[in-house]
């Protein structure tokens, strides 16, 4: 059975990206608490900036995705300050902000369409694209690797981040009981705008990679963002470790369902999976 | 909420509903002006066939524009988009019908032209890339200049057959077209001992790894891979790339075959491969279209038999209404009968009001260049 | 006219979807994105009842209901043990799980082939195919959906579900099983869109899978929020607004190649902008 | 013969055991005051026999010596039982009149859909509306009621549960119904209190301010971290050492 190596192989890959996702709206849903729905577009938007400097200005794709990430988290944090710092202002309820982040998303998808068409774009990394390596019969391409390094070195990071710094406290203050946070004095919409950024930010790395890795195009933040929810809810909403073992367990759930049952199953298995987890774990693994 | 602004919300509901209908009532067709609706899908899943569609349109209308319009009339094209929902192009008919327009163009999406078919009553719809074969014969107002994908998966088995193969692999998108393909290809084959095995994976998605591998450990003799747009045609031969594999004999459809993007980026992996089509390459019209395509929108036509069907329906109808005059009716009878010389070849429809010789031919891809089979 | 009268028969269909699922929103606070889902079925049972086995249209209507009935007590069933968020999330997941039965049970339904040629209802000889009549067969169905959903709101029941909405701990210990109420108003509100389903297949003639999308559940909520949460009269206001939204934008003179994403583009808008400035929608009390 | 009793009735939190084998008695037909500094497990008391918390071990045994190790919160009203609530919990975006109706009218689906003689009800509620001084505001939204009026409207939810057909209520748990309320509001509380006694009625009420409890209480329990500190009669237990100590948390 040749084929389970690279089943493996598809599940960390699949995994990977499904974590860059999670990393990233965990992150952010751990402050919030709520289904941020423009987390997907703006995967997108840090790909398509990349795609913009490395067509219309020639940059080479390292420093074009460095400034990728950037624009992708700025938008997140403004769209915090102009949206959801003032839905909170108004002490608005969780599904007035779902319904508001499903405005922007909606609005934020049909931008791009504007401006890069509804055609599918790729990026690419020159010569890198077709090495691939292949780990005991897994074969991995560079992007694919990549992608495996930088969601664990980001979960690590993420982790240590919120565990030593005062900013990880104040995070994990806000997290709890907002407003007490607020009580102790943590100046909270900056401590949250922070955390759009960052969050963002990843979710923009996430963007990125999947353009080197199958292609870009506008409509693509919903499917993404949708497994990046599911993963972080397996693995245990809110808390940073959890979101990339629920992840990879997504990842490898959904290559060996289909590796038994027929390919175009593959999104009902996931949220087969997710309510599974819901009746009887919704709490995810690794509780918050 | 006071009952006055109720009220207010009401009356500005009310007006709205007016509005429409008095902008509709002013809007008739004017004499001056002949008007082609374009039922296109321009945003949502197959915005990457909608807007070379478009352009294409628009590029014919500005040709026959500039050599005088229709009879001394200015041709004019209406876009509107239904993102292949069959309600949405329902509606964008009736906005369009209730303005006088009578004749239209549709592209790429089954589900729109068998959803605008029994609503029309006194307008005309000319169909190209959509391929169900539901659409042959649904209304004597419908024709369409495209194969029913019927004969293409025909074509496909018999090559299967012929060759020996013993057990196939199929790679397909969960779309009307690209499946479409596959259930006919099970179809044809069945009975005749070869074993398919289908993998499908759900429209635009990016993530087709494990369906490549299962295809690439059954070690098949053959891999047919069906999609339905250059976006998924690139996810699944990249895949095939990635994981190193090089399928014995390759069989693609045609959106595969007719993209010059796909042919040139994955030259190798599609060397020797099978794949059909209608369009004869070797058409003077077809390149200097494809190069008046390029000159005005800079960038090639990604999908070479969309942009050459719909510039010559547009052709079509134009010659239609210059010598019948502006009338479903008449239109309908002189579609049926005569035949016109485009880009994508010679036109003529059969009784079932679908393109008649429009049989499939194989083609093999050798360096980079699609030959004769 | 022929334009307004399609418009009508489509915002009929579309107030009976929106009506019933103010029910559970609205009304009972439940936030669930499934109506699609029970949508299709309305239309599927129908379409294929009529095709395959030339049921009359009325008695498929009566089946559709059935079928509807049953799945949505045991979707209802899962769903009543979650709420909030979670609550929206697992509708989520149910939404996509019945979106791929439709697209992948190709034995029953055909796939992503759809079911064309569905034909029109026949009673006392009525042409049906003429649009004015079936216009008046939607409206006289719908009516009879809104007097059931104003009988329902306005009776003791109806109560109980606002009760439930505000606090339904503290409904219980005054003797409500409030997982009986919710399950049932969650059964009704699905035998009702699937009536709209049969409508729409009888009207449209083709139906597919894409129909029934998680977006047509999302465009339907957004009705209700627009038109205003427990009240029945802004869900009509709501459906018009957003049927009649599209035609009125069509008219305006965007640019032609972008006219289709700029529509998108002030959809998304207007639902920021509403749940920034109304979040109770233009006639609603409650405040999501 | 008690009305209600709890054998060992333990309720933990994680490690902390808020009730530690609590075996308690309600009289039937008497006033029992609960008293214990902040913390002391009374709120929790309330809410595992309302079914509001679930039990961790131990029974609860209704009169008829029906004894449970689990009670469902819908199931309160079949066992005579009802309650305010100490943060005070209405229904908000209701007006006072419906959240009185929807205590009155019938509990099961099928009765609720097709309720006829609505002004039965609506005389009902009058009633109770007029007795606490509401009902000039019974179309007002809850939310919008004063604090005090709020808590009148807890109690006249409370005292609509006697009138309700559908359900016959024997015993009223009060968690500090009496605090923030205005000194004519007291008055108008106590004489309804003594109205359901008078009718037979067991009462709990749980309440820091001392002199109503003398007022009140028939009988006095006095708890402390979980556990029963002392009962008997209000003069007796109020001047023992250990039950001031435990109070003033030396």
């Amino acid at each position: 059975m040749d084929i389970i190596p690279q089943l493996v192989a598809n599940s960390i890959i699949a995994g990977a990206f499904y974590a860059l996702i999670a990393l990233g709206f965990n992150l952010i849903y751990g402050t919030t608490k709520f289904f941020n729905l423009t987390h997907g577009v703006i995967a997108a938007i840090g790909g398509y900036t990349v795609f913009f400097l490395t067509t219309t200005f020639g940059w080479n794709i390292y420093a074009s995705a460095v400034v990728g990430v950037f624009v992708a988290g700025l938008v997140g944090y403004l769209l915090e300050k102009s949206l959801y710092k003032q839905l909170r202002k108004r002490k608005a309820s969780q599904m007035v902000f779902l319904v508001a982040s499903l405005g922007a998303f909606t609005a934020l998808q049909a931008v791009i369409a504007i401006i890069f068409s509804s055609q599918f774009q790729t990026l690419s990394i020159g010569s890198w694209d077709l090495q691939t390596f292949n780990i005991f019969g897994g074969i991995i391409t560079v992007v694919q690797l990549v992608t495996l390094v930088s969601a664990i070195v980001i979960m690590i990071v993420l982790g240590i981040v919120m565990r030593w710094t005062m900013f990880g406290k104040a995070v994990e203050a806000i997290s709890d009981e907002e407003e007490v946070a607020k009580v102790v004095g943590i100046h909270t919409n900056k401590i949250i705008g922070r955390v759009f950024f960052i969050g963002s930010a990843i979710a923009g790395l996430a963007g990125i990679l999947i353009g080197l890795d199958t292609g870009l195009e506008p409509t693509m933040g919903m499917g993404l963002l949708l497994k990046g929810v599911i993963a972080s809810i397996i693995g245990g909403i809110g808390n940073v470790y959890g979101g990339v073992l629920g992840a990879f367990l997504l990842g490898f759930i959904e290559n060996f369902g289909i590796w038994k049952i027929s390919g175009e199953w593959k999104d009902a298995i996931a949220f087969g999976v997710l309510i599974i987890f819901l009746l009887f774990r919704p709490q995810g693994i690794l509780r918050k | 909420m006071t009952k006055t602004n109720k009220i207010i919300i009401w009356v500005i509901a009310i007006l709205a509903v007016v509005a429409i209908a008095f902008v509709l009532s002013t809007h008739k067709a004017s004499a001056d002006k002949v008007e082609i609706g374009a039922l296109f899908p321009l945003t949502g899943g197959l915005a990457s066939y909608g807007e070379p569609a478009q352009k294409s349109a628009q590029l014919a209308v500005d040709e026959i524009n500039a050599a005088g319009g229709i009879n001394g009339k200015h041709l004019e094209i209406n876009f509107q988009d239904h993102k292949c929902d069959p309600k949405l192009a329902v509606t964008a008919y009736q906005s369009l019908h209730s303005q006088g327009v009578k004749t239209y163009l549709e592209v790429a999406c089954s589900g729109a032209v068998l959803s605008v078919a029994p609503q029309l009553n006194d307008s005309v719809l000319l169909v190209s890339a959509a391929t169900s074969p539901k659409i042959s014969k649904v209304s004597p107002y419908v024709f369409r200049n495209y194969a029913s994908d019927d004969n293409e998966s025909k074509l496909f088995a018999d090559q299967i057959i012929k060759s020996g193969y013993k057990n196939v692999g199929v790679i397909f998108e969960e779309t009307d077209y690209a499946k479409g393909l596959e259930v006919d290809l099970e179809k044809y084959l069945a009975g005749s001992g070869v074993n398919v095995i289908a993998e499908g994976f759900t429209a635009n998605s990016t993530d087709v790894k494990t369906q490549v591998s299962k295809i690439k450990s059954d070690k098949v003799d053959a891999v047919f891979v069906s999609v339905q747009t250059v976006t998924t045609g690139d996810v699944v031969l990249g895949e095939i790339e990635k994981q190193g594999y090089k399928p014995a004999n390759l069989i693609v459809n045609e959106n595969i075959l007719k993209s010059s993007q796909l042919l040139s980026k994955y030259s190798n992996l599609l060397e020797g491969a099978t794949s059909a089509d209608y369009i004869t390459n070797d058409n003077p019209a077809l390149t200097k279209m494809l190069d008046a395509y390029k000159a005005k929108y800079g960038v090639d036509c990604p999908q070479k038999n969309i942009c050459a069907t719909v510039y010559d329906n547009v052709y079509i109808l134009a010659e239609a209404i210059k010598t019948n005059g502006y009338d479903a009716n008449a239109i309908k009878t002189y579609l049926a009968s005569s035949t016109y010389n485009g880009s994508s070849g010679t036109i003529g429809f059969d009784q079932n009001n679908d393109r008649s010789n429009a049989n499939y031919t194989l083609f093999k891809i050798e360096g980079w260049k699609v030959v004769v089979k | 006219m022929e334009y307004l009268i399609h418009l009508g028969i489509l915002f009929t269909i579309y107030a009976g979807l929106a009506v019933s699922l103010n029910l559970i929103v609205g009304y009972t606070g439940l936030l669930s994105v499934t109506q699609a889902a029970f949508y299709g079925i309305g239309a599927y049972t129908t379409a294929i009842l009529m095709t395959d086995h030339g049921v009359n249209f009325f008695l498929s209507i009566l089946i559709g209901i059935l079928v509807s009935g049953l799945v949505s007590l045991f979707i209802g069933w899962i769903l009543s043990r979650f709420k909030d968020d979670y609550y929206a999330l697992v509708s989520f997941g149910f939404n996509i799980i019945v979106y791929s039965i439709f697209l992948n049970w190709q034995s029953l339904t055909r796939g992503p082939l759809g079911i064309p040629g569905i034909n029109k209802p026949e009673l006392f000889g009525i042409d049906f195919s003429r649009n004015i009549n079936f216009l008046i067969l939607t409206v006289i169905i719908m009516a009879a959906i809104y007097g059931v959903c104003a009988f329902i709101v306005h009776s003791s029941f109806g109560r109980v579900l606002k009760a439930i909405r505000e606090d339904e701990k503290a409904i219980s210990i005054f003797g409500y099983n409030t997982s009986t109420y919710k399950l049932v108003i969650f059964v009704i509100s699905a035998s009702i869109a699937a009536v709209c389903g049969s409508l729409f297949a009888s009207y449209i003639t083709f139906i597919d899978p894409s129909t029934f999308s998680l977006n047509e559940s999302i465009f339907i909520l957004a009705m209700i929020i627009l038109g205003g949460l427990a009240n029945l009269r802004g869900s009509l206001l709501g459906a018009l607004f957003l049927i009649l939204l599209p035609e009125i934008l069509r008219f305006v003179g965007f640019p032609t190649d972008v006219a289709a994403q700029m529509r998108e583009l002030v959809y998304g808008l207007i639902l920021v902008l509403l749940m920034l400035y109304r979040p109770q929608g233009i006639l609603g009390e409650y405040k999501l | 013969m008690p009305i209600l009793q709890t054998k060992k009735l333990t309720k933990k939190f994680g490690g902390i055991s808020a009730l530690n084998n609590l075996s308690i008695e309600f009289e039937a037909g008497k006033i029992t005051g609960v008293i214990g500094p902040n913390g002391s497990g009374k709120s929790t008391l309330v809410n595992v026999l309302t079914g509001l918390l679930p039990i961790t071990s131990g029974r609860i045994i209704i009169a008829d010596s029906t004894s449970l190790k689990k009670i469902a919160a819908h199931e309160m009203p079949s066992f005579g039982i009802t309650r305010t609530f100490q943060e005070v919990r209405l229904l908000e975006q209701m007006t006072v009149l419906d959240n009185i109706l929807v205590v009155i009218t019938k509990r099961n689906v099928i009765g609720a859909l097709f309720e006829k003689h609505k002004t039965h009800y609506l005389k009902i509620a009058e009633n109770v509306l007029e007795r606490l001084g509401l009902w000039a505001k019974r179309g007002e939204l809850a939310v919008n009621l004063s604090y005090g009026q709020r808590k009148l409207l807890e109690i006249a939810r409370v005292l609509a549960m006697t009138e309700a057909e559908s359900t016959d209520v024997k015993i009223f748990f009060f968690d500090e119904p009496f605090a923030g309320l205005f000194p004519e509001m007291v008055k108008l509380v106590v004489s309804v209190m003594k109205d359901l006694k008078q009718k037979g009625k067991t009462l709990v009420l749980i309440e820091h301010n001392m002199d109503l409890i003398r007022e009140l209480s028939d009988k006095v329990i006095v708890m402390d971290s979980g556990e029963l500190l002392a009962e008997g009669l209000p003069e007796e237990v109020l001047s023992r050492r250990d039950v001031i100590e435990a109070y003033l948390g030396e």
